[in-house]
């Protein structure tokens, strides 16, 4: 028991860790394989606990999480890249320093809020819990500080991973693997959308022109 | 009707000739005064008289645009002046008029024959008469909240706004200067100055076009109708002259119960009083120059100011009654 | 029982009016008889009610769950019935008179009813959602009033602003009662009087109540929706707006003040005292210089009850004290005040509307010599004026005597700011009083005095018959009432002593007519006595005079000194009889400046001249803070153009803090 | 046998299957408006049966309430759009083929949302919500303009990070749970978690609810979670915003009190009173504001829609068996003024060819009728008499007053400031000389007055049967 709560843990630290380099990555290329570890590590985290727990449904989201999240989202998204040639920098709000202090104090947050909850109130340990919210308010920060559409779904992405994480550490919670699924649908939906409506490389719009155009009320 | 009541009527009938019979002679007193001083031979004494009685007689010239309003102004106006100088005892305090009203009403009175003449000056279209009405109620608007604070003072003094109220109650009272009396008498002279169009306010025998006041008002009248509004300014001096001996220097005046010898001796003493005050008048009016329309404020400011610290110091002296 | 039948049924016939006029075109000439037969009832029932002292009362299942909806009209409900009701019958009456195919809209008659209707069930709702339920729609159904000439800017101006003021006002009254029903919901007025509030909760809800109603009643600063939305009306609803419907606000303040909150604590009076006697004196300073007819009459509105606010404090100074004879003093003065303005201001309003109509102006310098055109209106018009201007022996002077009376008795309350504010507050209505007559002189003398300024006043014609006895009436009552003061304040003594536990002695004077404050001894004014004098002194003059003189009248022209002009532009106009009280007045009040630009000798330009006044009131309470909200508005407005990122900032930085409030408590 | 609480998420899940298989939107339409027909049969069924706890579903008085509103607007909104989308066609704004998906979707948003209703289950609650999200989404983006386009992305990416936000608080409130109640589905059913609320650790319901509070309040709209609103509203189809303001956003505040039950349960975690009074009272005033500067008719309301929202929310904030009433009454009241408002607009926008203020002049001469209609909508969704928003108004400022007369002054400062803004827009639109473009309507009054005669009526007189079950859900609310 205590080794196998030793090596989830570990692999959750590994995806927070993961996490720290996706806000620290300057090149998309290189977000997205970040991105891509920390998608298999999820996978390896969550087999993990369906082999240790019993729990064998735990494998299609581990299998989800792998081949969808850890291959196929971040090959497409290395392909659109390159076609869009958007591949060089990210443009980023503020610096890599800054926003990884800000990352540090999420984790000093999540943290401190973990401390307050008794240590056998939970169904999940404490620190598995600090560090899934961690990833969970990282992945958001992650959407906040860049201005390229793709790093945005990367950071989206990233969030959702912090919470599969979170649900399958939540022993015995009903629909995980549902929930898992559907959340793949949401991901799928929004890369088709990248896709299909050209929001190329940035949602963050500060064309005055696009704006007159696209933002109602303007007129 | 019992006999009480004849007798109440006969002496609120002789009471109102009596006002209207010494209101030239007032008038007369004044500029003959005021002439004297000015090394003049002046006036007769009886004028006034003789003036009233000229423009009744003469015809009335009415402006083509004049409408029916002023052609009755000048009645109502004149009954108006007249029953609120009937309202001010004179020569007793227990008169019918004594208990009909009051001196909140009395200035009320006054506003409403103000008000009429002022109508009247804006009926026929002229800009004089519009000049007239309309710094006559302004001049209006500053003694009236003076009047009020001088009516206020009297009330917390005596505990009554009746005049004759006020009158009994300063006869029956020892004789005492009080410094908020003094004060009330120097407003009240100053508004008194003002309604009546009197130096410094107006000048009552200019026709300098841009001085008048109460003239400029009345500039299209003649005749009968000029004749009644004159008697109505006549009859305002005597009311505000039997005003200030009501209330600073009432005594001789018969009391309520009094009977015929007593309203006799209030009579005589009450002429006496009234005739000093007009010739008093005359006296101030040769000593100061009018002023400007617009340093009336000032003036009638002077009036509120001490007004208002009699007030105060009535508070100290006493605490009235209820 | 039959009262209760009566007010259902005449409320009944109301709501049937707005109903047939909703529905159909042709029975918009309907609406008015059926309100006047309703307004008739309504009154007859509130006479009934007020006379014997009683009280009706009915409860309905509507409202409010539990409370439901209750209905009460008890002697104050019913007095100020009387007063909504003869405002109602007389603009019926004046609509009556409307032309059928041009001057009837479906924006106007329909609404009519549903207004009148309202006021009267404000008047009788017992319970706090009721009433604040029908005063409210009382504001709406007046509000569609005032924008029915929905094309002029100026009214959709005027009811804009009128609603959001009614609104501010509603939501006071939402506090007040909010504070007197307390947290758990005793909404009925009975559960209010059985539990009144504590002090400190009693002051906020004297606040709020004084802003809720100090708002529908144009109480300074509180005022600058009145001359805009209630000109802007037809006028025989501005008459009602004007002459009634703020007085459905007095009753509203009354209802808190002197019922609902309890015995009164002295220092609630200063309030209604202060802020009553700066309206009275601002609200004529604006009438003396405003150029519009009817916004000269709603300013003066704002005078007088300013006045009746005085009044009102000044029996709640007396009631705590328990000087309750004072108090019945300062009490009747401010019912009788509210029932002699109902009268002359209706008066005033649809004779403004007479001339409106005559000649289609409403600007004072446009008229002139109206007493020729239209003699009968002018001589009615001439009675709200001269009543209005609180002269003898008409009506608005009865009531100001007796405020007055009971301000001279102000120097004996105990409390040090009392009685020091009662002779300021003395001087200030002596100043209004005046004022108020210069006011009317103006207005009447370059309306109808002189000559016309214009072809439409030269063409003007008097209204409809019927247009002129709703008028009638109303000059009758004004006469009446200025005679009969000392008989309506005893009739108003039961109601008087119910709250002020005293009333004035009715025929303790002199004369069973004369109006007696405090004893005969003290202050008596008996006014049948003195117009009886005036009559006769002026009949036996103009008897006398006729006799002695010639007789002889000569028409000529003009003297003017000398130099008559033919041209009706040499005549003083409204804007130059109020410069004096402009220079006197203006320069402190409202920052008067004249400008001249005169041109050198010589040169032929014109010479100019202007006058550039500031509202204070509407800079400091108005514009400031719209100016606020437009700007704040315009720079929230950013927030509609953020891109999606900043918009998850937003969220990020909301999560983001909540999660930092739940780490550091504990 | 079927259910009661089956019927209302089935009847409208098996008509969205049939009206995808429907071709010609004529019969799409009819079949949408008898689907909702038998949905709203079916809430009023629910409505009176008896209160039931399964493992799935719950029917209490509280969300009985929500049912019978959904279903009725659901009802209205159908046969609205029923005569609404033919215009759409004639002007080319729209194909027969996505109306057949159109009438398809809006069965499956009505029939997740009551899914959400009925759930007693936490995760079937979030997914039957962010089912119904997600299908707005999707129908915002309808017209497939730019900005409808736009719109519809900028909602669909809010509400994704709210789904996920949400979901972590469910995640939470389970991992609460567990410990009580065992693993399983029975650490996430409302009613045993309820029941067991005391024994849970606070702080972590305390974390839970602000990941709810978050996640849920996007959809609330409460600011500064709001911006999808305005927009979604303006760029979609009028049927869909009227639902969107109508119902979406109660079965999220619906949600969310749910949540704030389960925190009143356990008295050492946080109050989630006074949060919910800042965040309802910064929507208030902060939406009060946007009023002024808005030129598009529908996103104008739309704000309107975060200011009530935002009173609703400040209400259940303060609390108390008044607040909550009141907060309950407001709800209702809410969706059917400004469903029937969305009704009005969608004609005005038919009859004038346009959504801008500036287009829309003089109305009460051109439509009359149409006039009367938007002005007592707006007049009532402003809060004054006779309509039923006066009462909940009333009740939630004086019973505020009379608890915390300092704190009353902000709700009532942003009503207020609202108020100019919408009677302003309101004169503007029906007053004057008309402009533009006066086409015939061709939609259906029918909803519209509906409404507002609903309205009307609870503004007079609230049946006795209703008031018990405000009373009682007010007092689930604690």
């Amino acid at each position: 028991m205590k080794l196998a709560y030793e090596i989830s843990h570990l692999l959750a630290g590994v995806m927070l860790v993961v996490s720290f380099a996706l806000l620290y990555q300057q090149r998309i290329a290189a977000v997205l394989n970040a991105f891509a570890a920390q998608s298999i590590t999820l996978a390896l985290a969550v087999a993990w606990a369906a082999w240790s727990e019993d729990r064998p449904d735990l494998f299609i989201t581990a299998t989800i999480a792998f081949l969808l999240k850890g291959i196929v989202i971040p090959v497409a998204l290395h392909r659109t890249v390159t076609r869009l040639g958007v591949h060089r920098e990210v443009e980023k709000v503020v610096g890599v320093g800054m926003a990884l202090l800000v990352g540090l104090a999420l984790c000093g947050l999540s943290q401190a809020l973990v401390v307050k909850i008794a240590p056998v109130a939970a169904g999940l340990a404490r620190d598995e819990l600090a560090l899934a919210m961690a990833i969970v308010l990282l992945g958001f920060l992650m959407m906040i500080v860049r201005r390229n559409a793709v790093t945005q779904v990367v950071g989206f992405m990233s969030m959702e991973n912090g919470l599969i994480l979170a649900a399958t550490g939540a022993q015995g919670m009903p629909l995980v693997v549902e929930v898992s699924v559907a959340f793949s649908v949401l991901i799928a939906l929004f890369v088709f959308a990248v896709f299909v409506f050209r929001i190329r490389e940035r949602f963050d719009t500060i064309d005055i022109e696009a704006l007159d155009r696209m933002r109602g009320d303007r007129r | 009707m019992t006999p009480a009541i004849v007798v109440q009527f006969l002496a609120q009938g002789a009471q109102m000739f009596l006002v209207l019979l010494i209101a030239p002679l007032a008038v007369g007193v004044t500029r003959r005064v005021k002439a004297r001083l000015m090394r003049r031979q002046g006036a007769p004494l009886l004028q006034g008289y003789r003036d009233l009685a000229k423009l009744v007689r003469k015809e009335s010239v009415l402006a083509e645009s004049a409408s029916w309003l002023f052609r009755t102004a000048p009645y109502l106006v004149f009954a108006l002046t007249w029953v609120a100088a009937a309202l001010v005892p004179s020569f007793a305090s227990g008169l019918m008029f004594n208990w009909a009203a009051d001196v909140v009403a009395l200035v009320a009175l006054l506003g409403a024959a103000r008000a009429l003449l002022a109508l009247a000056g804006m009926d026929v279209g002229t800009s004089f008469g519009g000049i007239g009405s309309s710094r006559e109620m302004m001049i209006a608007t500053l003694a009236e909240p003076a009047m009020m604070l001088i009516v206020l003072t009297f009330a917390i003094a005596a505990g009554t706004t009746r005049l004759a109220g006020v009158a009994d109650f300063f006869i029956a009272e020892p004789i005492a200067v009080r410094v908020s009396l003094a004060l009330s008498l120097v407003a009240l002279v100053i508004v008194a100055l003002a309604e009546n169009a009197r130096i410094p306010v107006d000048n009552p025998v200019t026709h300098l076009e841009l001085t008048m006041v109460h003239e400029a008002m009345v500039l299209e009248y003649s005749g009968r109708h000029l004749a009644l509004i004159e008697a109505a300014s006549m009859l305002k001096l005597t009311l505000y002259l039997s005003l200030l001996i009501c209330l600073f220097v009432p005594f001789g005046m018969a009391p309520a119960a009094a009977g015929l010898g007593g309203w006799l001796i209030g009579t005589l003493a009450w002429s006496a009083k009234l005739l000093l005050g007009a010739a008093l008048l005359g006296v101030w009016e040769v000593s100061i120059a009018k002023m400007r329309v617009f340093r009336l404020p000032d003036f009638l400011g002077v009036a509120f100011v001490f007004a208002f610290i009699a007030i105060l110091l009535a508070y100290l002296s006493r605490g009235a009654t209820v | 029982m039959l009262g209760v039948y009566g007010l259902g049924g005449a409320l009944g016939v109301l709501a049937v009016a707005a109903l047939l006029a909703t529905l159909t075109r042709s029975a918009l000439a309907l609406v008015y008889p059926l309100c006047a037969i309703a307004a008739v009832v309504l009154g007859a029932v509130d006479l009934h009610v007020l006379l014997s002292d009683g009280s009706l009362s009915a409860s309905l299942p509507l409202g409010l769950p539990t409370i439901g909806l209750r209905l009460r009209l008890d002697p104050l409900s019913a007095f100020f019935g009387i007063v909504v009701n003869g405002g109602v019958l007389a603009a019926s009456l004046y609509g009556l008179g409307l032309d059928r195919r041009t001057e009837l809209t479906p924006r106007v008659e329909p609404l009519f009813p549903i207004f009148a209707a309202a006021m009267n069930l404000v008047l009788i709702a017992d319970d706090a959602y009721g009433f604040l339920f029908f005063w409210e729609l009382m504001s709406l159904s007046s509000w569609a009033l005032v924008v029915a000439r929905h094309t002029d800017p100026e009214s959709r101006r005027a009811g804009h602003l009128y609603l959001v003021m009614a609104a501010l006002g509603t939501v006071s009254l939402l506090f007040a009662f909010g504070g007197l029903a307390g947290p758990a919901g005793g909404y009925s007025f009975e559960a209010i009087r059985a539990l009144p509030p504590g002090p400190a909760v009693a002051a906020l809800v004297l606040a709020a109540a004084l802003v809720g109603c100090g708002s529908k009643g144009g109480l300074i600063p509180l005022h600058a929706w009145l001359p805009l939305a209630h000109p802007a009306a037809p006028s025989h609803v501005s008459a009602l707006m004007s002459g009634v419907m703020t007085k459905v606000a007095i009753y509203g303040f009354m209802r808190i003040a002197f019922d609902l909150l309890g015995p009164p604590a002295w220092w609630w009076a200063l309030p209604p005292i202060v802020l009553g006697a700066l309206t009275a004196v601002l609200g004529l300073l604006y009438a003396v210089l405003d150029r519009d007819l009817k916004r000269v009459l709603a300013y003066s509105t704002v005078e007088n009850v300013g006045v009746i606010f005085v009044a009102l404090g000044l029996a709640l100074a007396f009631k705590a004290n328990a000087f309750s004879a004072a108090a019945a003093v300062a009490l009747t003065a401010a019912l009788l005040h509210v029932l002699n303005h109902s009268w002359f201001k209706s008066l005033l309003f649809l004779g403004a509307g007479a001339v409106l109509h005559a000649t289609g102006r409403r600007d004072l310098d446009g008229l002139g010599g109206l007493i020729r055109a239209m003699p009968r209106t002018a001589v009615l018009f001439l009675v709200g004026a001269l009543a209005i201007s609180a002269l003898p022996p008409l009506n608005g002077f009865v009531s100001e005597w007796l405020l007055f009376q009971a301000v001279l008795a102000g120097p004996t309350l105990p409390q040090a700011s009392l009685h020091f504010a009662a002779p300021a507050v003395g001087a200030m209505l002596a100043l209004a009083a005046a004022l108020a007559a210069a006011c009317f002189v103006r207005v009447y003398g370059t309306a109808f005095l002189g000559r016309p300024r214009s072809v439409e006043a030269a063409r003007a014609h008097d209204v409809a018959v019927v247009q002129q006895v709703a008028m009638g009436l109303l000059a009758l009552l004004c006469i009446l009432g200025g005679l009969l003061g000392g008989p309506l304040a005893g009739a108003l003594g039961p109601l008087v002593r119910e709250i002020a536990n005293s009333a004035l002695a009715a025929g303790g004077g002199p004369t069973p007519l004369s109006l007696v404050a405090f004893d005969a001894r003290r202050s008596v004014y008996d006014a049948p006595v003195i117009a009886l004098f005036v009559a006769i002194a002026s009949l036996t003059t103009l008897v006398i005079v006729h006799r002695i003189s010639e007789r002889r009248t000569r028409r000529g022209p003009a003297w003017d000194c000398g130099f008559p002009d033919p041209s009706p532009a040499t005549q003083y106009t409204a804007s130059s009889f109020a410069q004096p009280l402009r220079r006197v007045y203006g320069t402190v009040a409202f920052a008067a400046r004249e400008t001249v630009t005169m041109p050198p000798p010589g040169d032929r330009a014109p010479a100019h001249f202007s006058v550039a006044l500031v509202d204070y009131a509407w800079r400091i309470f108005y514009a400031g803070p719209a100016r606020a909200v437009l700007g704040l508005a315009q720079r929230l407005n950013a927030l509609q153009f953020l891109t999606i990122r900043r918009y998850l900032v937003l969220m990020f930085a909301a999560l983001v803090i909540l999660l930092s409030i739940a780490a550091v408590t504990t | 046998m079927i259910e009661a609480y089956q019927a209302v998420v089935l009847v409208p899940y098996a008509a969205a299957l049939v009206l995808a298989a429907v071709p010609g939107y004529r019969v799409g339409a009819i079949g949408n408006v008898i689907a909702s027909a038998a949905a709203f049969a079916a809430g009023l069924w629910l409505m009176l049966g008896p209160p039931t706890v399964g493992s799935y579903a719950i029917v209490d008085e509280f969300n009985v309430l929500f049912v019978a509103i959904n279903t009725l607007v659901g009802f209205t909104t159908a046969l609205f759009s029923a005569s609404y989308i033919g215009h759409e066609i004639e002007t080319g704004r729209l194909s027969p083929g996505f109306l057949r998906f159109y009438h398809a979707m809006f069965q499956a948003m009505m029939g997740s949302m009551n899914l959400a209703l009925v759930a007693n289950n936490i995760g079937l609650m979030w997914v039957g919500l962010e089912l119904a999200t997600l299908i707005t989404v999707v129908m915002v983006g309808l017209y497939r303009t730019p900005q409808a386009i736009e719109a519809a992305w900028k909602y669909f990416i809010l509400a994704s990070v709210g789904i996920s936000l949400a979901f972590f608080g469910t995640i939470l409130v389970y991992l609460a749970g567990q410990p009580v109640l065992g693993e399983g589905l029975q650490s996430m059913t409302w009613s045993l978690l309820q029941a067991t609320a005391v024994r849970m650790d606070p702080a972590l319901l305390d974390l839970a609810f602000i990941f709810l509070l978050i996640g849920y309040g996007t959809k609330v709209g409460l600011a500064p979670l709001h911006a999808w609103l305005p927009d979604a509203h303006a760029e979609g189809p009028t049927p869909i915003s009227a639902v969107l303001s109508g119902l979406l956003l109660n079965v999220a505040l619906y949600a969310l009190l749910r949540f704030k039950m389960l925190m009143a349960g356990q008295p050492a975690a946080l109050d989630p009173g006074p949060i919910m009074v800042v965040m309802g009272l910064v929507s208030l005033i902060f939406a009060a504001f946007m009023l002024y500067q808005r030129r598009d008719i529908k996103r104008f309301f739309a704000y309107s829609s975060i200011e009530h929202m935002g009173l609703m929310v400040f209400a259940f904030g303060m609390g108390g068996p008044l607040a909550n009433f009141a907060g309950l009454l407001h709800m209702a009241m809410h969706s059917l003024t400004k469903s029937s408002i969305f009704f009005a607009v969608g004609h005005v926008a038919q009859a004038k060819g346009t959504q801008r203020f500036a287009e829309i002049r003089g109305l009460s001469v051109s439509h009359p009728r149409l006039a009367v209609a938007l002005a007592l909508a707006v007049l009532a969704i402003a809060g004054l008499p006779p309509f039923g928003v006066f009462t909940s108004e009333f009740l939630i400022l004086t019973t505020t007053f009379a608890r915390q007369p300092w704190l009353a002054l902000l709700p009532a400062f942003g009503l207020l400031v609202g108020f100019g803004a919408l009677l302003l827009r309101l004169q503007d639109t029906i007053f004057g000389e008309p402009v533009g473009p006066a086409h015939r309507v061709d939609a259906s009054s029918v909803p519209m007055v509906l409404h507002l005669m609903l309205v009307l009526a609870a503004g007079l007189y609230l049946p006795p049967a209703l008031v018990i079950w405000f009373r009682r859900a007010a007092e689930l609310l604690g």
